[in-house]
């Protein structure tokens, strides 16, 4: 059950995240809709994970090996892809930085010197 | 309006298709045939009681490179944009006495506490990217209290440099020493399980990996709060 | 029980996220992702990935916050000068 | 044999050192950059070379010390090191041009630079999903932090949309990444391959979807790629080069690798898209001036191609599949990096600025090769793969796709060619620089140098059976290498290949094959003889006129379909090149090319479906394919390609325009020999595969109202030109419709007749194009009215020309006689005296414009201006002789030519030929002696000249003006010349023949399909959040269609 | 159909001859007509000969250039070529000199080398009027060759060949087994070209006396002009009896000469008269109305013979 409710949370995040990211013209605003969407993937990626009863993946004497984990291998992913995350999000930022102090607009339908 | 009935549709069918995983979802009751060799072998093969470290850093050690590498490609950018659109700094208001205190009061405590975490990345929760992160707070705390200080990239970048080099010359060590072992954390004794110093390299490699992404992240905010290196110390 | 627990926090998750998308106000955006990710950092903790939960808080939900604002902080001196 | 591993770790060591080196001199981290680099190039170079040569194996590389599943595991094989090369090299060379903004960068662009290959090294090496997806994230990082490397407004907003449609699109990859994970419990590629199944393919297939759609979208798939061509177009050239040569590569094989993986449960969506993105591109890029963004969509296309040929190969299990998908990679990013980094050197972005590189001649030959390559003409690996492609597709019917993917290509020639013409003949600004240095000229050599190089191998490697003249090909490349030299020595050379080879080549010829053979050889040493009055170094002439050459001979020498068409592109290319060298011909050149291409296309799919039908490729598998389903259809498909070559009517807008604007001894070549190609092929096929219809439609009988039709309009129409090139331009045409006329009557009369028309044709119209190209040179202008009474100026070349319009217009007692007589036989053979009278119209016609050519030029008043022309040039009028020669020979014994020809033809059908008494050749229904006639016309002309002589032998020569005129002595000679719209009572008549039926056609296909790519180019608004909105339109629309619902 | 003798020469060199008299008979006759037509007296019967014979006496040649030398000989080396490339009489040795060499394509191509000479002598005289009037012709000849080539198509279709000799003989045997009778059709349609070939009104633009006197040999006198008018005289004749040979059953050989010579200026005579009645009957067209006049009636007609021969034979 738990994992099927993170899994719903999770998937709910993304299109919250796709809304924030396709209606808000702000690119502040889109950014944090992307942080949304990645926050809505993570939760999807752990729910994959999960197992029922299963405890954290650390086995601190050896004589637990056998016992009931959850996958050690989403919380891994997951682990790689927040940070991923936090790189594009900095980048983004710094993207956004400098384009508003270029054009002194966050509005990202003002981008539009190439086209066609 | 139109357009926002029409992306609310987009979306809903983007659901619909994420959906279509959900009925056949239901939690797993046992692992996969690798997770469960991770948990099954895992203590015994890395040495590390923690499995999500061992997986992190040694079973799919070359994410985390990877990982590392988008940090770093990410700061570079990051120094990149700023390197090229240099613009005069103004000063800014002091952080407020409170804060200035709490940050000389905090600031070891907080990197020291990072410090474990990275340390003890085989053991228990935490790590590297945590340890990292913990530590670019304490920075930011720093640049809060004192948003005029001169923080340059110069040490960072050398911390930054070298924890990196060796974090990939450590990797590359494997290859030397053992078949096909590029970052295999075994080149180093195992050490005793669940002591700090066992499991191989994989402290060694997190540490590294801490003082990275720490030194990383750092320059990220200090970059972003307006810094160049022009400026630095 | 832990169901229910999960679910009212799942519930919060999303809360935090559609207001987030909602506010007509930057910084309570950014402040209410940063929320989502604590929320959901704890949902991580519930799954038993204290490591990933450590993560999200420190990096997804912390530094990713604080980025923000001094990139809002930045955008916002840039607009004054 | 060094790991593999260590490309990732010399890149990653090294940039992670360079911070080290922020504040030193930046030429020592540069140093380092370049080292690294190069030594992942040798790393992989030696990898290729030892996989490719069978001395080492593909590899797997583990780490971590386990095998996989357990770890992340790399392979490399040959593709993978093929592909290695060519990312490590395509960044060295990058490198190398990007010195210039080491300085302002500070080591921020080295360091993305290398992490941005070794993120391509992992790309293509890893066999993990999520690896795989680390490594395209490093990738989109890195890529977007070189995009910005000026920062100016038009990178950051071109960078963010990369960044955010880099984000949607790993976020459902991701997704799709972890699905899959959830269904086959793992992450390694190759285990879930080996567990793929269609219970696991249902189950999993929302993951595996997201996988595919992510993949697809990183390769920007049509509509989908906004985004993609704001980065070609904002970023500095040279990283737009590793993106366009690097980027796609590793994605797309990565993509593959995903395919594979997916037990190719999404080829038919690949393939629906693929094609849309190649024919959408191509279109869209029709309206595109801005060079850059034009390279951006036509990269984009051939990713699309790619994608096609892949999904393809899958779907119709074309053999050859990895040859065929790596060759058009490959090729796509040698050629596409070129441009770019030629883009780098000119520095202007529009198309319209690009004259600038004739500052340095030498740069056109690199943008030649990679035009060339990109558009898939031979000797480029793009060649034999999408000859590859289109047969395998033909052999299991695909013929649908043959069809996109031809016009797809010819919409790609048209934006591409037009932009060589500007290139090549558009003046540019003294003032203008190019960026000529060391770092960015190498590169741009190095990957000519490997185009042609692969070029080589591809064609040595090739399947088909080689027949080809590597002797004259080979003369190509050593008249490129030799351009300095002057241009006689190079004329000796050329034609010292072509004798050698020529003497050998026409005495093995067979069959007809031996009358071009002879036309083809005969025609090249003579028409080249004027290069000798040239003076200078002639640049790009004899490489040119060795190909075309190169290219003719090889269609007689071809023994099957790919050796002809092989030959018939080379020789397309070079005829190209030449025309493209006369003064106003970039408009010419280019409808040359187009209609060119197009024809041969027709060709790749008539030999194709050939293929398909009888299983051979062998040129004999026509005479079989005369008895397979839709003979019709090849045969149609067959004679358009040739008659495109031919200009007959409604396909010869190109004709007039390119010959006239031509240079004097290239117009004869052009004109007088290169037709016959068409005429050769054509025969060809109508000898090989007989009468054949389309439904109740018998072909040869369109053929021959289109031959007529051709013969008539062309011939009004010359008759109504001013400019002489023109009008012989026109004639040309004319001539070749009786040929078409000749062939489609199916008979050996009819395919006789359509032999001697080209031998004379040949014969006379390389004559007087050599006489009235001279005459143009002399007096400075192409306009007969501008001429006249140049009879005693040029004495010759009247004489050659007064000779020639007898022949051509086939008055009895020269030889263009026995072509008319012969047609009239085959006419009434076949009871198409419809079609004769119209032959016969034209024919008639035809002496409108003969005797307007030399009394407009040659009689009438001599003009004030011209008092002191001089007649041509000694290697002008040497050609000219020799042929008139051969026309005289064959006056006075037109049996010594149409009996060995007739010969010949008896082969194939012997119904209706000739048969000879003496010099008397009787047909069917009527008789001919040539050379009777030939005596009785000298005695009575003999007589009656006496008489007149002996009888006015007093005659007195008298001045230019003694006329009377009105009463009066005209004192100028204008007043008297008439010339100007000669025949403007015909016109008020017959005006409806010129009205342009053809140019208003073609005129409106052309504006049809730029207002399409206007109209739809719009979809690109430029707007960052509307393309994501399109993506995730794309991502939904594409999951209803291949799954058929939710 | 037999090869050379050198008799033939003597043939060929008779029936110059023959056809220059009688030539210029018919000439005086026609002016005769003509000028009875218009109530006029005319010219004498033999006035042709004394123009003739005083041009070629006319001893003030002076010339413009080689090809306006060469022109008058190419004209008349055309004429002649036709005259005896073409059965006068059928089976007459004397009046088939050397019509082996070739059938009737050759004829009518031969025709044109005349036309060709013409057009450059007098294009080489630098008056314009020879150009102009050269332009008119060119264009006149290429409208109505059309009708009169499909007629040509009609009959050999009919006769199944294409040979002179052997279409006459086809036509042997009686009135109705002429051309004329057994394809009505394509003998309309060759007879309205014809009248254009004889550049009579009111097709004779060409020539038209108001601005261009004399048509291309505007400059031409003396000799020149002889030889010019020569080759007038045995031009309307042979083309008359092509038409003849083709259309009208031809002249075939009697046992008795008169007979022979009677049919044959019989045959001539009413041919040519055709011409001559139309044109007193109708004004001059301009040449672009002649050519829509040509590609008009004259090419349906041809069509219709050309298909109907198809279908029939």
């Amino acid at each position: 059950m738990t994992g099927t409710i993170a899994l719903i949370t999770g998937i709910l995040l993304v299109l919250i995240g796709l809304w924030g990211i396709l209606t808000n013209r702000d690119i502040i605003r889109m950014i944090v809709g992307f942080s949304l969407f990645d926050v809505g993937i993570h939760i999807i990626m752990l729910s994959i994970g999960y197992v029922a009863g299963g405890t954290a993946p650390i086995i601190e004497n050896l004589s637990d090996i056998g016992k009931s984990y959850v996958d050690p291998v989403p919380q891994a992913l997951v682990l790689t892809a927040i940070v991923i995350g936090l790189g594009i999000t900095a980048f983004m930022l710094t993207y956004a930085v400098n384009m508003y102090e270029k054009k002194g607009t966050l509005e990202i339908d003002k981008f539009e010197e190439l086209k066609w | 309006m139109v357009k926002k009935v029409f992306i609310l549709l987009m979306i809903i069918l983007t659901g619909l298709i994420l959906w279509s995983f959900v009925p056949g979802y239901e939690s797993r009751t046992a692992l996969p045939e690798v997770s469960a060799h991770y948990v099954e072998k895992g203590p015994e093969e890395l040495g590390a009681a923690n499995i999500v470290t061992a997986v992190v850093v040694t079973y799919r050690g070359l994410d985390t490179l990877g990982e590392v590498t988008i940090l770093f490609a990410a700061s570079a950018v990051v120094g990149l944009l700023i390197h090229l659109n240099k613009n005069e700094n103004k000063r800014r208001r002091e952080g407020s006495e409170i804060l200035r205190t709490g940050t000389a009061l905090l600031f070891p405590l907080i990197l020291l506490f990072g410090i474990y975490v990275f340390i003890n990345g085989h053991l228990t929760p935490g790590g590297g990217f945590q340890g990292g992160a913990i530590i670019a707070s304490a920075v930011v705390l720093q640049v809060l209290a004192y948003p005029n200080r001169k923080i340059g990239h110069g040490l960072l970048s050398v911390i930054e440099s070298l924890s990196g080099f060796t974090y990939v010359l450590l990797g590359a060590a494997g290859v030397f020493l053992t078949v096909n072992g590029f970052l295999d954390n075994r080149i180093l004794p195992l050490g005793e399980y669940g002591s700090l110093l066992s499991a191989g390299l994989i402290p060694v490699i997190y540490t590294l990996v801490g003082l990275k992404v720490g030194s990383e992240l750092s320059s990220v905010v200090i970059s972003l709060n307006g810094e160049s290196e022009e400026e630095q110390l | 029980m832990t169901d229910i627990i999960f679910l009212i926090i799942a519930l919060f998750t999303v809360t935090a996220a559609l207001y987030a998308m909602l506010t007509k106000d930057r910084t309570v955006s950014v402040l209410s992702a940063g929320a989502a990710g604590l929320f959901a950092s704890i949902l991580f903790l519930m799954m038993a990935a204290p490591d990933v939960a450590m993560t999200e808080a420190a990096i997804g939900s912390g530094l990713t916050t604080f980025i923000f604002f001094f990139a809002l902080r930045k955008i916002r001196s840039s607009r004054n000068g | 044999m060094v790991d593999p591993i260590y490309l990732i770790v010399i890149a990653l060591a090294t940039a992670f050192a360079l911070g080290l080196f922020r504040k030193a001199p930046s030429l020592l981290p540069y140093g380092l950059t370049l080292a690294a680099l190069a030594v992942m190039t040798v790393i992989s170079g030696s990898w290729a070379y030892g996989i490719l040569s069978g001395s080492l194996e593909g590899t797997d590389i583990f780490t971590a010390g386990f095998t996989p599943p357990v770890s992340i595991n790399l392979y490399m094989g040959s593709l993978e090191a093929v592909l290695l090369l060519l990312v490590n090299l395509t960044a060295l060379m990058t490198a190398l041009v990007l010195r210039k903004e080491v300085k302002d960068t500070s080591v921020y662009m080295l360091m993305l630079l290398l992490v941005f290959v070794m993120g391509l090294n992992g790309v293509i090496m890893t066999r993990d999903l999520f690896n795989l997806f680390v490594f395209i994230e490093i990738v989109s990082i890195a890529s977007a932090g070189l995009i910005a490397l000026r920062s100016n407004l038009e990178q950051l907003g071109a960078g963010f949309k990369f960044v955010i449609a880099g984000a949607l699109t790993s976020g459902f990859m991701l997704i799709g990444i972890i699905f899959t994970y959830y269904t086959t419990g793992s992450l390694n590629m190759d285990v879930i391959a080996s567990q793929m199944s269609p219970a696991l393919a249902a189950t999993g297939y929302t993951g595996l979807f997201l996988i595919f759609i992510g993949m697809i979208m990183e390769l920007k798939p049509f509509p989908v790629n906004g985004w993609g061509l704001d980065t070609y177009e904002a970023s500095v050239p040279a990283v737009s080069a590793l993106v366009a040569a690097g980027t796609t590569s590793a994605m797309f094989y990565a993509f593959l690798k995903t395919s594979y993986m997916s037990g190719g449960l999404f080829v038919q969506a690949a393939a629906v898209i693929g094609g849309m993105t190649f024919i959408g591109m191509n279109v869209l890029a029709l309206q595109q001036d801005k060079s850059r963004r034009l390279l951006g969509y036509s990269s984009i296309a051939q990713i699309g191609l790619a994608v096609l040929a892949y999904a393809l190969v899958a779907l119709y299990r074309i053999e050859n599949g990895e040859f065929i998908v790596f060759a058009l990679i490959l090729t796509h990013a040698l050629a596409k990096a070129l441009l770019f980094w030629l883009a780098g050197i000119v520095g202007k972005d529009s198309i319209h600025d690009w004259g600038v590189i004739k500052k340095k001649m030498i740069l056109i030959a690199p943008f030649a090769v990679a035009v060339s390559a990109l558009l898939g003409l031979p000797p480029f690996p793009s060649f034999f793969a999408k000859w590859d492609l289109v047969m395998g597709l033909a052999a299991r019917g695909g013929m649908v796709w043959i069809i996109l993917i031809l016009s797809g290509s010819l919409l790609e020639a048209v934006y591409l060619m037009r932009w060589f013409g500007n290139a090549f003949k558009d003046s540019f600004n003294e003032e203008d620089t190019l960026d000529w240095r060391f770092g960015t000229v190498l590169p741009v050599f190095f990957n000519m140098t490997v185009l042609l190089a692969l070029g080589y191998l591809s064609a040595s490697q090739s399947s088909f059976s080689m027949g080809f003249n590597w002797i004259l090909l080979g003369a190509v490349a050593v008249l490129m290498v030799l351009d300095f030299l002057p241009g006689i020595i190079k004329n000796l050379l050329l034609m010292g290949a072509i004798g050698y080879y020529g003497y050998g080549f026409v005495m093995a010829a067979e069959s007809y094959r031996s009358v071009f053979a002879w036309i083809f050889a005969l025609g090249a040493l003579i028409t080249l003889l004027p290069g000798f009055g040239v003076k200078g170094k002639r640049m790009g002439f004899y490489p040119s006129a060795a190909l075309m050459f190169a290219g003719l001979i090889g269609l007689i020498e071809a023994v099957d379909f790919m050796g002809f068409f092989l030959s018939w592109e080379i020789m397309t290319l070079g005829s190209y090149f030449l025309i493209l060298r006369g003064k106003d011909s970039k408009p010419h050149a280019l409808s040359y090319m187009l209609f060119s291409l197009g024809g041969a296309y027709l060709l790749m799919t008539g030999f194709a479906m050939t293929y398909a039908g009888t299983g051979s490729i062998a040129l004999g598998a026509l005479v079989k394919a005369a008895i397979i389903p839709h003979s019709g259809i090849i045969f149609a498909l067959l004679a358009v390609g040739f008659m495109t070559k031919m200009a007959s009517a409604g396909l010869h807008i190109w004709l007039p325009g390119a010959h006239a604007e031509a240079e004097t001894d290239v117009s004869p070549m052009v004109s007088g020999i290169l037709l016959k190609a068409g005429v050769f092929g054509l025969l060809m096929t109508a000898i090989s595969m007989g009468e054949q219809s389309i439904g109740p439609v018998s072909l040869p009988y369109v053929l021959s109202w289109v031959a007529v039709i051709t013969a008539l309009v062309a011939n009004y129409m010359a008759a109504m030109q001013e400019d002489a090139k023109r009008l012989l331009a026109y004639s040309s045409i004319g001539q070749m419709g009786y040929a078409l006329f000749g062939i489609s009557l199916m008979s050996h009369l009819g395919w006789l007749s359509a032999l001697v028309i080209s031998i004379v044709h040949f014969i006379y119209k390389v004559t007087l194009f050599l006489a009235i190209g001279s005459v143009a040179k002399r007096t400075g202008t192409r306009n007969m009215y501008q001429m006249g009474g140049l009879i005693t100026k040029m004495p010759f070349t009247f004489f050659s020309v007064l000779i020639c319009i007898i022949a051509l217009s086939g008055i009895p007692p020269l030889a263009g006689f026995s072509g008319k007589w012969i047609v009239y036989n085959a006419v009434l053979e076949k009871r198409w005296m419809l079609q004769g009278a119209v032959a016969g119209a034209a024919g008639i016609i035809a002496f409108l414009y003969l005797f307007r050519l030399i009394f407009a030029i040659f009689l009438g008043q001599l003009k004030d201006n011209h008092r002191k022309v001089k007649e041509a040039p000694f290697f002008l009028i040497l050609p000219q002789a020799l042929l008139l020669g051969l026309v005289m020979f064959f006056s006075f014994l037109p049996g010594s030519l149409l009996r060995p020809v007739g010969e010949i033809l008896e082969e194939f059908t012997t119904a209706g030929a000739l048969e000879w008494q003496g010099n008397m050749a009787i047909s069917d229904y009527g008789y001919w002696n040539g050379v009777a006639v030939m005596w009785v016309f000298m005695a009575l002309f003999a007589v009656f000249f006496l008489i007149l002589t002996i009888n006015g032998r007093r005659a007195q020569w008298i001045k230019q003006f003694n006329i009377v005129f009105a009463a009066e002595r005209p004192a100028r000679p204008e007043t008297t010349h008439f010339s100007y719209n000669f025949f403007a009572p015909v016109r008020k008549a017959l005006g409806f023949l010129e009205y342009p039926f053809t140019t208003n056609f073609w005129n409106r296909v052309s504006d049809f399909l730029h207002a399409v790519a206007g109209f739809c180019r719009r979809i690109y608004t430029g707007n960052g959040q509307t393309y994501l909105l399109q993506m995730v339109i794309f991502v939904v629309l594409s999951y209803m269609l291949t799954k058929g619902g939710f | 159909m037999d090869g050379f003798s050198y008799n033939k020469i003597l043939f060929a060199a008779l029936t110059i001859f023959f056809t220059i008299n009688y030539g210029l008979i018919l000439q005086g006759i026609i002016g005769k007509i003509y000028a009875r037509v218009g109530r006029r007296i005319g010219i004498r019967l033999f006035q042709p000969y004394f123009n003739i014979i005083r041009q070629w006496a006319t001893r003030s040649a002076i010339s413009h250039g080689v090809m306006y030398y060469l022109g008058p000989v190419f004209r008349f080396t055309g004429g002649a070529g036709i005259l005896i490339f073409t059965p006068l009489i059928l089976d007459a040795p004397l009046f088939n000199s050397f019509t082996y060499a070739g059938d009737v394509v050759l004829v009518s191509y031969f025709i044109f080398l005349g036309t060709l000479g013409m057009a450059l002598g007098g294009g080489e005289a630098g008056h314009p009027y020879s150009a102009i009037a050269v332009t008119r012709g060119l264009a006149q000849t290429a409208a109505f060759e059309i009708s009169l080539m499909l007629a040509i198509y009609s009959i050999a279709v009919q006769y199944n060949t294409i040979s002179i000799t052997e279409i006459i003989r086809a036509q042997q045997g009686g009135v109705l087994n002429w051309t004329l009778f057994t394809n009505p059709i394509a003998t309309a349609a060759a007879m309205l070209a014809f009248l254009g070939s004889m550049m009579r009104s009111p097709f004779d633009v060409v020539l038209a006396p108001q601005e261009i006197p004399v048509g291309p040999p505007t400059e031409y006198q003396s000799q020149f002009l002889a030889m010019l008018m020569t080759n007038r005289t045995i031009f309307p004749v042979a083309k008359t009896v092509l038409y003849v040979n083709l259309f009208f059953g031809g002249v075939a050989l009697y046992d008795s000469y008169l007979l022979t010579f009677v049919v044959f200026f019989l045959k001539t005579f009413f041919v040519y008269l055709w011409s001559v009645f139309v044109g007193v009957s109708f004004p001059r067209f301009r040449v672009d109305q002649s050519i829509r006049f040509f590609i008009k009636w004259p090419l349906l007609i041809g069509v219709i013979a050309v298909v109907a021969a198809n279908i029939r034979y």
